[in-house]
């Protein structure tokens, strides 16, 4: 795990400006979608507030794009908090996303268990309570590959927190209270189990080099999204045996009942070619149907990345009528678009 | 730094206190590019970075403040200006501890040693409020208990406070080292299980340099 | 231009299957939508053939994705053919595709410019027309790194290739008639200019490493899709600086008229992450702007690819009523999808 | 490999140009890498599979066909295996050439000298027809023009069909040679411009290689 003196170059003018120069490229791509507040470092609904509507924020450290500023439209969120690269944002962001979302009916706030993450939002739901907003939090956490424990930090929340964003901002836009927006994310929370693999690492724009180096044929088995190594490091092997490797903890996890209906994700970490992505659901759907059990839903590509680390998550999210037809109720973002 | 020269002489006035945390801001820039070797081993390779960011915007405003302005409410706004900028897990933390010590000092002009010991044990206190940590989870907590036990100790057995300073110092340098064979529970060590042992926690470190900065901060002499 | 011996791991069983398999995975996913000829490597919308409309095949060698198969659905392709990675499709192919989507109406070969491509699917029109059916080819070759000449092969087909497959598809789907739906991938191609840079090199399954190698600070400039070295190695450069080099080019081609609205479409390589990609995109509309062009539309992301190769390109399409019109018209594939 | 068993001692038979393709098969997939590599530096490393694949399916192909197929026939169907299993540049460009050279034979069950020059000369033709490339644009038309230019001096001159084959095999792999200076206008490398130069052309390569394979198919002797 020693720090190589490798060099990963990047398209950027100064590594501390990364952050507000994209920003201000998401405000200039998707005028009719979004309005950025560059100052605290936002992206926001076009249209927020929504009068009545529940607000959704979430956020998170930068680097994991297009989560979560590409999910902020109608639909799924209402603001994504940008921090600086794999750095939680501030309170001072959040309360701001929170103030600026707030429709009436309440904010819920949609955070990935890490440290930095929770404690943040904590602070800022404290603060907006202050204000009179009324606040809810929903801490997703969904990576099997960390044991869980009441003395750790648990957890981390990956790829159950684009589907928890999908189907929460559906049921807000239904019409639901904040009661049960936060019921529908949680749901999914509880419904949804991740894992996944690196085949390199990766570069902040703040060091430029890889966090750690991997050999020509090693893996790193069980890692997150902010470039650290995994639980453990392997030989690289096939598809079909790493496919297999991320299926059994997730599976003996959720234990879904044979028969069950599933949403598989089988996500790119950022630096994977989307022809290995597809091969890969490939493997999902073989193993899945295997194992009895089918896929009710999909969806192929990078939507929570880790800069431009090879790799890749499964994520698998146990449907039943409700989530499947939040699932499919019409979306519109940078990123996740349909029926709008 | 004006630390000793008040009429009570182990005590610390606003400038003091200013100058510790000047001082902690120098050490860390310093070690920047450590603490984030540090962290890229068994976290996100920023904690360095968020230290550095934080600590700058903190000299900034401690510009800015009043000359007036009481020890406690300097770090009161300290740790609001970490909380503010540094985000990650250490924002919070560190922004707590300091502003839980400021809390503790209340509107005094001085800070003499009994409530130095007061400020930093609420410090620590809520760090261990907010992020749950006991010590041996191979967190900062394991730098920031052992120094604040040592400076209790010293003062309570007569040291003056350059030499409580000094042995609290110590031994968060020590709880630093004693991180390395640990297995992290809190934190985003914690993910790496096992492969967590034998390296140093970044946060304990920036800990002992904060520590650091406070010895040399009370005895600006040696 | 050494071929260095590092490897690039990748997710895969055997290097000679992958394109079947990534297909199978395209048709596990997108049940709804497409359907696969595994035989012939193809995706046809999953309602081919549409009876009365303008049948749209493209296709060429694998590596590219979602290029062809991503933008296969309403309202885009009826047909992709996938070859070998890099390598184009063979007549035999192209032939069950134009058979598979012919609906009476005529069939657009969709055709970037290279020998190969050009040539299997010259054969292939041939043998269609032997059968009966009407084919006309548009071939679109955008890429003005290279000098166009009546004696080289000539300009490379890139950037502008997804834009002429959103808008000629838009025109079928509108019920035009075969010359109109290829006068629309004409006009595409007459209006529009791409350039591309390259950070890093890539690798084919069959090879398993880089194509070439880059020294930690250089770039090649004026690259296509295929892992080919550029025109020209240039020292790294700030991002503003390298979208100065990219835009120069394209904009001294086009010679758009001050007050011109374009279609920017900042697109990634493959292994860039899209938080540069964004900030590529503020700089081409501050650029744009210093030169008093505006952006009309744009589109950001992977959608034109060279495997992991980290880099980018820019395509701009100098828009009218018309192409905008045809942009905004629904379209649903598995790659870009609105307005269903 | 019958070529030198028929009663006219300078004809080729089909089992001969079966044997020539065959051979060409072997040397192809023995070059695979090299072939690759060439195209790695002025091209999209495919060359060596592209070609591997094609004539491994016209070996099954050759497999497949009947005893009394005539030499032509044996061509035209392994140019329409090349045209359906290759893709890329080559696919075209060799499926045409094989198939120009099989209808010049017509169903003839001999291959006299002139027979064989004018197959050859059809077959370069088809490929010039279909990539327009001239002499010099660094491409496998210079490997194959000099080589049929010298196929037919040879046999005009009177050589017997070994030795012009082998005068044939000379000047492709003269011609193979001469492209490395050569700034390329067709195909991929061509893209390059400048940067072509100073790099073997892999097309050429592959033909020199097929040529070399016609000399061992006519001279089984040697
Ligand atoms: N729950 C916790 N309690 C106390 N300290 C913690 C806790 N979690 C993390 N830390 C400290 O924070 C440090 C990491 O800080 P930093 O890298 O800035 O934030 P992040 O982990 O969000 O990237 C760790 O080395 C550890 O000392
Ligand atoms: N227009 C052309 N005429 C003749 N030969 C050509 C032409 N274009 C390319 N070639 C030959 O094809 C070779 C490349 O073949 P290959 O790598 O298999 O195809 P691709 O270029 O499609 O990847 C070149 O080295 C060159 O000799
Ligand atoms: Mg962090
Ligand atoms: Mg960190
Ligand atoms: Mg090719
Ligand atoms: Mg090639």
């Amino acid at each position: 795990m020693s720090v190589v003196a490798q060099v990963v170059k990047k398209f950027i003018n100064d590594p501390d400006n990364v952050v507000p120069e994209a920003l201000a490229g998401v405000a200039a791509a998707h005028p009719g979608l979004v309005r950025v507040d560059l100052e605290n470092q936002l992206v926001l609904r076009a249209d927020a507030p929504v009068q009545g509507k529940v607000g959704l924020v979430s956020g998170g450290g930068s680097g994991h794009e297009p989560l979560h500023g590409g999910f902020v439209g109608t639909g799924m969120l209402d603001a994504a908090c940008a921090g600086a690269v794999f750095t939680s944002p501030v309170p001072d962001q959040m309360g701001a996303a929170t103030r600026a979302v707030d429709g009436g009916a309440g904010v819920l706030h949609l955070v990935k268990n890490y440290t930095g993450d929770v404690l943040n939002f904590r602070m800022a739901a404290e603060l907006a309570e202050d204000e009179g907003i009324e606040v809810q939090s929903v801490v997703l956490d969904d990576d099997v590959a960390v044991q869980d424990s009441l003395y750790t930090a648990g957890r981390r929340g990956v790829g159950a927190t684009v589907l928890a964003e999908k189907i929460a901002g559906a049921r807000a836009e239904s019409g639901g209270s904040l009661a049960q927006v936060a019921d529908a994310a949680r749901k999914v929370n509880d419904r949804a189990g991740s894992f996944g693999v690196a085949l390199t690492s990766c570069a902040t724009p703040a060091s430029g080099s890889p966090i750690f180096d991997l050999g020509p044929d090693e893996i790193e088995v069980g890692v997150g999204i902010h470039g650290e190594p995994g639980r453990r490091r392997e030989k690289h092997a096939s598809a079909h045996d790493i496919t297999e490797m991320m299926l059994d903890p997730i599976l003996e996890d959720l234990k879904p009942a044979s028969g069950s209906s599933v949403l598989a994700f089988v996500n790119g970490l950022g630096g994977t070619p989307l022809i290995e992505l597809y091969l890969l659901f490939n493997e999902v759907n073989r193993q899945l149907g295997d194992r009895g059990i089918s896929i009710g839903r999909s969806l192929v590509g990078n939507y929570i990345t880790s800069l431009e680390m090879a790799g890749a998550s499964i994520t698998l999210l146990v449907l039943d009528d409700e989530l499947t037809a939040l699932w499919d109720a019409p979306v519109k973002t940078a990123a996740l678009r349909w029926g709008a | 730094m004006g630390g000793m020269t008040s009429a009570a002489p182990d005590a610390l006035d606003a400038a003091a206190v200013a100058g510790w945390l000047r001082g902690a801001s120098a050490a860390i820039a310093e070690q920047r590019d450590y603490l984030t070797q540090l962290d890229a081993a068994i976290g996100d390779a920023d904690h360095g970075s968020n230290m550095t960011r934080g600590f700058a915007a903190v000299e900034v405003k401690l510009d800015e403040l009043d000359g007036g302005t009481p020890p406690g409410k300097v770090l009161i706004a300290a740790g609001q200006t970490l909380v503010s900028t540094v985000g990650g897990a250490s924002g919070p933390l560190w922004g707590t501890a300091l502003r839980r010590a400021g809390r503790a000092l209340g509107d005094a002009e001085w800070v003499e040693p009994a409530q130095l010991i007061a400020a930093l044990e609420a410090a620590v206190a809520g760090v261990v409020e907010l992020g749950a940590a006991q010590p041996g989870d191979k967190t900062m907590v394991d730098a920031l208990q052992p120094a604040v036990d040592a400076l209790r100790a010293a003062v309570e057995s007569g040291s003056p406070v350059g030499e409580a300073a000094a042995a609290a110092r110590e031994a968060a340098e020590e709880g630093m080292r004693a991180t390395v064979p640990m297995l992290a529970r809190k934190g985003r060590a914690s993910y790496l299980g096992e492969r967590s042992i034998g390296h140093q926690d970044p946060g304990a470190t920036s800990a002992a340099l904060i520590m650091a900065a406070l010895e040399r901060a009370v005895s600006p002499g040696r």
